[in-house]
């Protein structure tokens, strides 16, 4: 049964072919039903194998791909739990959102071209959750950054669609070079690509600390920061929403960007091995989850608060990662495929529902349209505003309880945390009561046309709505009476890890309970914070400034510490991450990247100078060239 | 008996007049004649070479390399008749429209 | 004696190149070349290859140089083209790169001479003859000898394509 | 001797001689027989090849070789030939520079270079560099009518002549230095010391020079652009096909046999060419708004990786360079295959904004461009990806760390511009409608094999790898 693991990409392959060759022919029905279904093969077949997988690794040969001397590179795919439950998750949350494309992308006059391209993706996807070796899995890096790149320009009739798959481009060849060199590193000190050959000669080669190791680290995690959009490389992503929603969803949220998590745990040895690359990870992560969570607050397009939001989550699961709760990581991976792809898909239900629009400040009332959006929606926010219960609070509150008591984490990182799990509980709910309460904003004539979207949107999102429920409690915590059955079952992927860190003191339940309740209550404060402004007291920010001469009424109502956190703190947080937004992230970073395009071709062309045309300059410039060799030997030689 | 030097001397400055004139001719025809020279200063190169290897070899090489100065003389001054009629002109300045 | 002859012709051979290539006429240019190619064939008999003196002589300037000549007279062409629009910049600048190039050369040919054991070796009066050449290039220099005789096709080909006169436009395409 | 194993050339110079006495008598067909004739004459030169595999000799008192070296390298320029003459049998007429003796001159090219691979004998090596490029000369400027096509030519001519003289004077120099123009007399005073001498050196360092000319490193590179953009697509697909393949067999053979070097002058001196045209070579080409002249470019880049085969040196480089031309010369035929067929009948050279709405209108040719591109960029799974890991690995496994991350660099930097021309061909709106493109029996043909071969070697190169580094074993 396990032999059959590499059929698991292998049927988004095929429909990615016959999508791609004979789209035309399909009907829209057809490429639909094709696409889904091939998802759903590899769904079923990754469930199976996750089923019969029992207690350890299984590794399947398919072919030789590359020999060389002693230097083997193949098609080989490895079954662990790790890759297990990425499959899984992959296919299960791949197959929800193509069966939500086929109505979502229903009037496309690409619709076949999209399918194939989207199968195409999750063929690259899962070869690069199932590879066995560096090569196979940088093969699959590339190419879902590939899929990625058309699916964002696949409305490149719009300018800015265009040059959004551009700067990703761009911003993630930065990242893929230092992935590359870091394969070639580990290629030239272990002679081998393969997973299970280099995890295993690894503690043996390197003491803790060694630089070469640590320099490894660091360039995986260069191309970790590419493809999951972590500071300084985190640009592309919110550019990236200008693709249809569903890949927003798919590609952006759920997969793809998730890929750089999964590499890090995949390179857990590794990493063990250098408590300086974890750090950087840990504090890169923290960083990314708090700034880019302040920058969530201040967005009105519906779909770049979630990317922003992604790339605090994201920032959380690093973080996870850094203060080596691997398995933390995973588990906030998965839960966070669920919610967030729900989050997505609710939106473009939001945004298929009123045509395209995407403005949060012309939605409002939403919920009385859309009922099954609103509740799903609701569901999805609750999670990730981790609401005790849901899935979404069952992996953060993981995290959190690690970046505190991990003998690598401490206080500050837990601070961060908690923080962004205010900051996250206000913007979400910003969101939700902006778009789905409160008097609706856009014309009369939309209203008339607002429908609820077809049931092969809905569905999904009501699978995904369950999920992000009960998804978490696989990893309930021992505190609270569960198991955590989910970090038992990813133990021995991460056991060699373990073996390396220094172990932790035991830290009582009681701290963990004060730890869980202070960040349920900030989370609940954001929450607050949130409903105040938009919801009760005015629907607009703005509105609160012109109070400015009642400051002392207010100062006597009993929300006074809400205010002064309001004053005190929020407005500079919010006036701060506009200003980080507007000037840090398009002046600086935006800018460096086009000026780095801008330089490269200023280069080109300088160089281009000599190539004017005129054959003498050609034979000067050969001349000078021999002269100049010529000189150079006469000069060595005497 | 001349020395060797001598020969190498004579050969190594018309080598050196033919990328000259190479370098500096506009005219296509001169250009030619200068690519001329410098197979010239390897033809006398390699006789003395041959006279001071005692090895006729070279000369069979020489001639050899008559027939390919002829052969390139006849596709060359072939080409500047079809520049000419394009362009009328055989100044091979005017020949930029590929560039960049 | 043998140096007189050697430093004349060598001082002509130089003299004419430098002509050569200074000279706006192209049909001056031409007629220089062939005084080089006969100071040179006076080189190559002192270094006793008769053959090839006679053969440059012959072949060399007897023919390419025609050739040359004829292009020349064909196109007509007359040295206030290039009047104006030169560019002395570019024209010092190659005059210093052929400079150095001499100079690097010559460094180089005085190092071989001076690290090699023997002045020149003695040679046989055959040396360099019509008879021996002539064996050598039917004998072990066969194969290059008889592909010399595709270069000459491909010339004439090249000729023909090139230079043929055909119409502009292609033919009408052939019955089939 | 053994006529057999020269039978190959026999062989091309007398299809070739044939074809243009048909060419000038020939009555009825012409069109279609000739390109069918050259490309049996290229194939049956092939199965010759073969046919005498295994046997290993000197040929015609030492001036030609025939080696497993010679089989290896011949093929890949006799199967670059056919491909390229497929497309040409197709597009030359459309592109107005239809000349029947262009397909004599093709075969005759080929023999040149069939001379280059097989050369044991200094004045093989000069006098088959002169059989191989005058046609090459004439080809470029075949498309008679247009400047473009002319200016190509003649400066493609010059420039080649020019370097022809330097390599000239550096073989006199290496005759001096060693008295013998025969390759093994050479090797055996080249260990004698002679390689040691002043003039030995900067002969053999003027000889690599003309080379490098020929297969356009830095800064030896000019001509190329200009003469792949000026010259019939076709023509310039036969340009990627073979000189070449055929300049760094000859290469490999004088420096890695010959000369051995592992003298650290030459060593430094390929390691420099090997950084200047990556780095030269990617950078102007993402400047370009032409394919043509972008993929001149490449071309150049390409030369500069495939260079680092002979930095690491030693009988490894044989296979890694045969290999990795094997990869790159097909991409490259293809790519050009397929925009001689998108330029049609324009004159100027097919740029990046024609190539907006190709997906639409021409979907084969698009999706056949990008996987083209996807190969020269070195993108896996296919062959190109391939070839440049293998060159990069070897290169790490020696050492040459420094030299691997300037080309991993250069590598990145070039998916830019390669992916340009499908992102074009899929994504920008076509200002004007672009017509469907004529497309031949031939193309059909070349486009086909060069993805199906890309994409076996990329899936399975192992095959490949051995047949290249088989070639190693050449005649000592």
């Amino acid at each position: 049964m396990l032999n059959t693991i590499w059929l698991i990409p292998v049927f988004p392959l095929i429909g990615f072919m016959i999508n791609g060759l004979f789209g035309r022919r399909l009907t829209r029905y057809g490429s639909g039903v094709l696409g889904c279904l091939t998802v759903f093969a590899s769904f079923i077949l990754s469930l199976l194998a996750m089923l019969f997988l029992g207690e350890g690794p299984h590794r399947f040969t398919l072919a030789e791909w590359i020999v060389a001397g002693r230097f083997t590179v193949s098609f080989g795919f490895l079954l662990d739990h790790l890759s297990a439950v990425m499959a899984v998750t992959v296919s299960g949350v791949a197959f929800l959102i193509h069966v939500y494309s086929t109505g979502y992308m229903a009037q496309d006059e690409r619709f076949s071209r999209y399918f194939a391209y989207l199968n195409l993706f999750v063929f690259f996807m899962l070869v690069l959750v199932l590879a066995d070796n560096f090569l196979l899995l940088y093969m699959g890096w590339e190419g879902v950054g590939l899929c990625s790149y058309l699916l964002i320009g696949f409305w490149f009739q719009k300018d800015s669609a265009a040059n959004a798959g551009k700067k990703a481009f761009i911003v993630n060849r930065i990242g893929d070079f230092g992935f590359a060199l870091g394969i070639m590193l580990i290629f030239w000190k272990f002679g081998s690509v393969y997973f299970p050959e280099v995890f295993a000669a690894a503690p043996e080669m390197f003491v803790p600390g060694d630089t070469l190791v640590t320099a490894i680290c660091l360039l995986l995690f260069l191309g970790a920061t590419g493809k999951s959009a972590q500071i300084p490389l985190y640009v592309w992503l919110p550019d990236a929403m200008e693709g249809p929603t569903p890949v927003s969803a798919l590609i952006h949220a759920a997969t793809m960007v998730t890929a750089g998590v999964y590499m890090v745990a995949r390179c857990s040895v590794l990493f063990a091995l250098s408590p300086t690359a974890l750090l950087v990870v840990a504090i890169i992560g923290a960083a990314t989850a708090l700034f880019a969570a302040t920058m969530a607050t201040v967005q009105n397009d519906i779909k770049r608060v979630l990317a922003y939001s992604t790339i605090s989550q994201l920032g959380y699961m690093f973080l996870a990662c850094g203060v080596a709760a691997f398995s933390a990581a995973i588990f906030h991976l998965m839960t966070h495929a669920f919610f967030k792809a729900l989050l997505f898909l609710g939106a473009g239900s939001v945004i298929h529902a009123l045509h395209h629009e995407q403005d949060l400040r012309h939605m409002g009332g939403l919920r009385k349209y859309l009922p099954a959006t609103f509740l799903t929606f609701g569901v999805a926010t609750l999670a990730i505003s981790g609401f005790p219960g849901l899935a979404g609070f069952v992996s953060k509150d993981e995290i959190l309880w690690s970046s505190f008591a991990s003998p690598l984490g401490g206080v500050a990182f837990w601070v961060v945390g908690v923080l962004t799990a205010g900051l996250t509980a206000f913007y979400m709910f910003r969101l939700f009561f902006l778009a789905f309460y409160g008097k609706s904003r856009f014309s009369e004539e939309t209203a008339t046309k607002v429908h609820e979207s077809p049931m092969s949107m809905t569905g999904p999102l009501v699978i995904l709505g369950i999920l992000s429920f009960v998804g978490g409690w696989i990893g309930w915590p021992k505190v609270l009476g569960g198991g955590n059955s989910f970090e038992h079952y990813l133990a021995p992927v991460f056991a060699a890890a373990e073996e390396l860190l220094p172990h932790g003191v035991n830290h009582a339940h009681s701290t963990e309970f004060l730890l869980m309740g202070l960040s349920v209550g900030i989370a609940l404060l954001g929450f607050i914070w949130a409903y105040r402004w938009y919801l009760r007291g005015s629907t607009a920010p703005e509105n609160l400034k012109n109070k400015f001469p009642a400051v002392y009424r207010l100062v006597q109502n009993k929300y006074y510490i809400d205010e002064f956190y309001h004053l005190v703190i929020v407005r500079p947080i919010v006036g701060g991450s506009r200003w980080l937004w507007k000037y840090f992230d398009e002046l600086v970073i935006d800018g460096s990247v086009n000026g780095l395009a801008a330089f490269v071709r200023q280069l080109g062309q300088a160089g281009a100078q000599p190539q004017n045309g005129y054959f003498r300059g050609y034979a000067a410039t050969f001349a000078l060239g021999s002269v100049a060799v010529l000189a150079w030997l006469i000069y060595v030689l005497s | 008996m001349i020395p060797l030097s001598h020969y190498l001397l004579v050969s190594a400055v018309l080598f050196g007049l033919g990328t000259v004139g190479v370098l500096i001719s506009r005219n296509l025809i001169t250009i030619l004649m200068s690519v001329e020279l410098m197979l010239n200063a390897a033809n006398l190169a390699l006789i003395s070479f041959a006279r001071w290897h005692a090895d006729p070899g070279a000369h069979v090489f020489v001639f050899i390399i008559f027939v390919v100065a002829a052969a390139e003389a006849a596709v060359g001054l072939s080409l500047v008749i079809a520049i000419f009629r394009r362009k009328n002109t055989v100044d091979v300045d005017e020949l930029n429209i590929l560039k960049g | 004696m043998d140096f007189a002859v050697f430093w004349i012709a060598a001082g002509v051979a130089g003299a004419a190149a430098i002509n050569l290539i200074f000279q706006s006429k192209p049909i001056n240019s031409v007629l220089s070349l062939v005084v080089v190619l006969f100071a040179l064939a006076v080189l190559y008999l002192q270094l006793s290859a008769e053959f090839i003196a006679a053969l440059q002589i012959i072949i060399y300037a007897g023919a390419i140089m025609v050739l040359f000549l004829f292009v020349v007279m064909l196109l007509n062409l007359n040295q206030d083209q290039f009047g104006s629009n030169r560019k002395p910049g570019l024209r010092s600048f190659g005059v210093l790169i052929g400079g150095t190039l001499i100079i690097e050369i010559s460094l180089i040919a005085r190092a071989f001479v001076s690290s090699s054991p023997t002045d020149g070796q003695v040679v046989a009066a055959e040396f360099g003859s019509v008879a021996q050449v002539g064996r050598l290039l039917f004998g072990e220099y066969l194969l290059p000898f008889e592909l010399t005789s595709i270069l000459l096709l491909i010339a004439v080909a090249g000729a023909l394509v090139l230079a043929g006169k055909r119409e502009e436009a292609q033919p009408p395409e052939e019955r089939s | 001797m053994n006529l057999t194993m020269f039978s190959p050339q026999l062989l091309l110079a007398l299809g070739g001689t044939l074809l243009l006495l048909y060419e000038a008598f020939g009555r009825e067909n012409k069109r279609t027989l000739q390109p069918v004739c050259t490309i049996l004459v290229l194939l049956a030169a092939g199965v010759l090849l073969w046919l005498s595999d295994g046997q290993v000799g000197l040929l015609f008192s030492g001036m030609v070789i025939f080696d497993r070296f010679f089989i290896f390298f011949a093929t890949l320029v006799l199967l670059g030939s056919v491909l390229a003459v497929a497309v040409a049998a197709g597009s030359l007429a459309e592109q107005r520079a239809y000349h029947g003796e262009f397909y004599a001159l093709v075969l005759f090219s080929v023999l040149g270079m069939l001379l280059l691979i097989s050369a044991a004998n200094l004045v093989i090596v000069f006098l088959g560099m002169e059989i191989m490029s005058i046609p090459l000369y004439i080809m470029a400027a075949l498309r008679r009518s247009s400047s473009r096509s002319v200016e190509a030519g003649a400066k493609y001519f010059l420039m080649g002549a020019f370097a022809s003289g330097f390599l000239l004077y550096g073989i006199a120099l290496v005759y001096g230095a060693t008295g013998s123009l025969r390759l093994e007399e050479i090797a055996a005073a080249w260990a004698d010391g002679a390689g040691l001498s002043f003039v030995g050196i900067s002969g053999m360092l003027l000889i690599l020079i003309g080379l490098a000319f020929k297969i356009a490193a830095v800064p030896f590179h000019m001509w190329e652009p200009d003469a792949y953009e000026g010259a019939p697509t076709a023509v310039t697909a036969f340009f990627a096909a073979g000189p070449k393949v055929a300049a760094f067999a000859v290469l490999l053979r004088l420096i890695i046999w010959t000369f051995s070097i592992s003298d650290p002058i030459i060593w430094r001196f390929v390691w420099m060419l090997a950084v200047l045209s990556m780095t030269v070579g990617n950078f102007l080409a993402i400047t370009q708004s032409s394919v043509k002249r972008m993929l001149a470019y490449s071309g150049i880049a390409h030369a500069g990786y495939a260079l680092i085969g002979l930095v690491i040196g030693g009988q490894a480089a044989v296979g890694l360079i045969g290999f990795y031309l094997l990869g790159y010369f097909i991409a490259a035929v293809g790519a050009f295959a397929v925009i001689s067929a998108l330029e049609g009948k324009q004159e100027e050279s097919l740029s990046f904004d024609n190539c907006a709405g190709q997906g639409k209108t021409n979907p084969a040719l698009a999706l056949a461009l990008a996987l083209f591109m996807v190969s020269l960029a070195g993108i896996p799974p296919v062959a190109g990806f391939v070839a440049k890991f293998y060159i990069f690995e070897q290169a790490i496994q020696h050492g040459f760390i420094w030299l691997v991350i300037i080309a991993a660099v250069n590598s990145i930097v070039s998916v830019y511009y390669y992916l340009r021309a499908p992102v074009y061909c899929f994504m920008k709106i076509p200002e004007s409608e672009t017509p469907p493109a004529p497309v031949s029996l031939g193309l059909i043909f070349t486009l086909v094999f060069a993805a199906v071969a890309l994409v076996v070697i990329g899936v399975c190169p192992e095959l490949f790898i051995k047949l290249a580094d088989s070639s190693a074993m050449w005649f000592l």
